[in-house]
């Protein structure tokens, strides 16, 4: 069901866990929906330099977690707005259809963290 | 590593003696039942005999089974075939919401035929009461069913009671028996049912045979139409090696049944103990009127899925009513409807026993299941917090 | 004395391949094909590669393929599910005197629930003329089904034809090719047909495996509701060992095709010329389009189960199309809508021939078959004078 | 499906054929039911002294006709008449149900019979 570098994020995932000075912070999903995640990032110089996780829900939208923190990691705002739905599901060796829809929270979470952090600076 | 199934009700390995009972049919008695020619007769006399050991297994009488291919096949057949016979004297079934989708999905198609279908409630054991089915019937009322035990929280209904209601108001009363047939006493004397579903692979016989009991008398219309297999009410060659395998499975079922009770009633005092000593980890369904094999449970704060892949890293096999593992990504209506919050529905696990298990698996699940919890927990937005954490920072309350 | 088995039609012999091909599923892989483990997609996965082998065979897309429980299920499914699902349209539904029971008493319980049916008769043949079809559409009409070939006459129908009639109308079409899917060349394409029912025992797969091909885009309501298996359009836990049988068959039947065809073709010529050599003995059905592997006759003055009973004492099996030989106590309807005379439909013999059938086989059965018939005639009352010879001494005209 | 002894009666049929100079002949069914019978007797004073059939029909038919020209002979023609279509299937040892309403036409062609000799003798 899941390809290998998927099960490798779910079951090895990275950067867990909270940033308690977080430059920004993202939330997408609830619970009744059956995903949630919460996404912090540091931020210098226009580039993200740090990114964590927090996530509630299934294989797939803890694998999605774990890759866009990694993605997010080292780009500008402007690359890391860049990334979509679409790209994190290439990155893990593509997804089952039905969990695009409903696990693939990644990019909104990312982006409501960088609108946060600009809207903290604003 | 060692297998660990725990996951009985999906499907059951095959009793290598019922898969000896089907071989001769596999190969040299080849012949259609139909057929007056000694391999005709044979395969004819084969399903007979299994038609007995199915009849025995359930107190009915052989002429009351009817063969089927499947569980769902016999709840559409029952539910459907009994409310068409009835059309003449109203058109208002009652199914409560405790119902698998064979049932559920049957109300409502006959709900777009003009039918009215009413859903009684359960409470948050997952029990019907016997009142508010009472208090559902109108005069319309034709056909009743209720599940006898639920595969998802192993809460097992007042059949007897409820057919004594539907009896008193010459109602006629179907219950899925899916999940007991074969694994606790079933006598449709007793409980006073008018039909029945039951499935071979619930008791470690065949995928592809199940049955339906239908009490002497009782009117029905074929939901399969064709020639005279199943004295008229159901057409089609029948599958003779499946069905020989049911009345085998039937057999062995019925002369084991209360040492496979007693053995997996055991594990499952055991996995439930050690289960629910981790914190925010509750049983579901009813504490005691249950499936002796069945230990269900919603973890809070963490998805199914997530539980199910980590275990199945250990060899361990179990299932969750969760939306996310459910193929048709709904939680389980049992669930939602016992009043559990869809945020804790998705936590939902369930591990059914069966005779292979061994109380090293279960020990080995009891120790690995906490840390898969911890684990899961330790990446959550909610574990700390509770589940009101998104909420207070301001989380989108409706989601993606 | 070893077997001349002459009646494929009512059952096959396993092949050895298929059942092998289906134990791995009777034994380890045991897994429901709906769960999210291992052993669920391997189940899973050995359904998909059926489905595609099916597909291959009859050059349908593996979406198209709904897998079901019996040619039975899949007349039904077809029949009543292309019909409920286009009642708003039109109530009016058309199918052929040549058609098996499963399909005609479909007809009939829908025309019980208010639709209309026409039956179309078929010539001396057997054979179904597409412009009587096209004259009995209306407005209303929704569905034809005519079969693709009968199993008791062998008469192939032309379903090219009759399926571009219909299309041309905008009514949905179905063929029952039981008896020609995996035996002669079929193309979904090529007929250009919207439904089709077949069976794997047909061609030496398992009972309890059937398909419906149903053609991209066409609406149907399922027969079994429940759960979202085959796409949500048959529910049921899938009878996995079947279905693997069934693909892993259609994958032989395809590859051997000619071979098969060829073989059989060539005994059933044999047997026919040798069998037409016994007086007021006639061939039933088309002489060119025809099933190759189905000799079909009618014997004058003697009567169909006494002829079997006397091969039966030979090692000869065969079918009959008489009423004494039925269960149903019917004589075969369609000789009886070919013109047969009653009187003479009661001397239906049928010999369906098989890969395993041998020219000594078929010449044994030459040889003791009109030594049986003269056994029966010398009893007969009309051997000697012919069917008056009663009536002209004041017989009994009505009978007891 | 069929006893024993409906099977010898019906692959070893006793009493076949015709009698030229018959004293009463009697018939039932008919082709198209796909069961009938011609039934021949000689008699000698009131006693049944030969009997043979014809019979157009099924396993059960033939072994019945059979089965009757048996109990037929010997017995007073009194004795012949008290025959039933339930004790020519007991003397078979028992017939499908089926059978036992279609293809059990002896006792009325015996009965017949004996109607016809005694209808040529008034
Ligand atoms: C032409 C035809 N259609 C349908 C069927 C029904 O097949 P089954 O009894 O396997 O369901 C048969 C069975 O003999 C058949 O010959
Ligand atoms: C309670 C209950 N009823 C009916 C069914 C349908 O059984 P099947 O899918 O074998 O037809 C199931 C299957 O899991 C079930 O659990």
């Amino acid at each position: 069901m899941y390809s290998a570098k998927l099960m490798d994020h779910f079951t090895n995932p990275r950067n867990v866990g909270e940033i308690a000075d977080a430059d920004g912070v993202g939330m997408e999903g609830n619970p009744t929906c059956g995903d949630a995640m919460k996404l912090f990032i540091k931020v210098q110089d226009n580039v993200i330099t740090e990114a964590k996780f927090q996530t509630f829900g299934c294989g797939a939208a803890i694998a999605v977690s774990s890759m866009i923190t990694e993605m997010a990691k080292g780009k500008t705002l402007e690359e890391a707005l860049a990334i979509t739905k679409e790209s994190v599901a290439d990155a893990l060796d593509g997804m089952p259809p039905q969990k695009m829809h409903c696990s693939n929270l990644g990019a909104d979470a990312l982006r409501k963290a960088i609108e946060d952090y600009r809207s903290r600076r604003a | 590593m060692s297998i660990k199934y725990f996951d009985h009700i999906a499907a059951n390995p095959l009793l290598p003696e019922v898969l000896d009972a089907m071989m001769p049919y596999f190969k040299e008695q080849y012949g259609n039942p139909m057929s007056m020619y000694d391999l005709g007769m044979n395969a004819k006399q084969a399903i007979e005999t299994a038609r007995e050991q199915v009849a025995r297994l359930i107190n009915a009488k052989p002429s009351e089974i009817i063969f089927t291919s499947s569980a769902a096949e016999s709840n559409n057949f029952a539910l459907k075939g009994m409310a068409l016979a009835r059309q003449e004297i109203g058109r208002h079934i009652i199914i409560s919401k405790a119902e698998h989708h064979s049932v559920l999905n049957t109300a409502r198609s006959l709900e777009k035929q003009g039918f009215v279908a009413t859903y009684v409630p359960v409470d948050k054991y997952g029990m019907v009461d016997p009142d508010a089915v009472k208090k559902s019937i109108t005069k319309e009322t034709t056909v009743i069913s209720v599940i006898h035990a639920s595969s998802e929280v192993g809460t097992i209904e007042p059949i007897k009671e409820i057919a004594a209601i539907a009896k008193a108001h010459k109602i006629a009363f179907h219950t899925d028996a899916v999940a007991t047939a074969g694994n606790i006493p079933v006598d449709v004397k007793d409980l006073g049912v008018d039909a029945m579903s039951l499935t071979a692979h619930q008791f470690y016989g065949p995928k592809g045979a199940a049955a339906m009991y239908l009490k002497t008398g009782q009117r029905i219309l074929p939901l399969i139409y064709g020639g005279i297999q199943e004295g008229g009410r159901r057409a089609g060659t029948e599958n003779v090696p499946a069905i020989v395998g049911m009345g085998k499975a039937a057999e062995l079922a019925e002369a084991g049944l209360s040492g496979r009770m007693a053995h997996v009633r055991q594990l499952r005092d055991r996995l439930t103990e050690g289960i629910l000593k981790i914190p925010k980890v509750h049983a579901t369904g009813h504490p005691e009127q249950r499936l002796p094999g069945l230990a269900s449970f919603v973890v809070e704060y963490i998805e199914g899925e997530g539980m199910l892949l980590l275990l199945l890293a250990k060899g361990i096999y179990a299932a969750s009513g969760s939306a996310c593992t459910s193929k048709a990504l709904k939680a389980s209506p049992v669930l939602v409807s016992m009043g559990v919050p869809t945020s804790m529905a998705h936590g939902s696990i369930v591990f059914s026993l069966g005779i292979g298990n061994t109380q090293e698996g279960v020990d080995s699940c009891i120790e690995e299941f906490p840390l898969i919890v911890k684990r899961l927990r330790d990446m959550s937005p909610f574990a700390k917090e509770g589940w009101g954490a998104m909420e207070a920072e301001g989380g989108n309350k409706e989601g993606a």
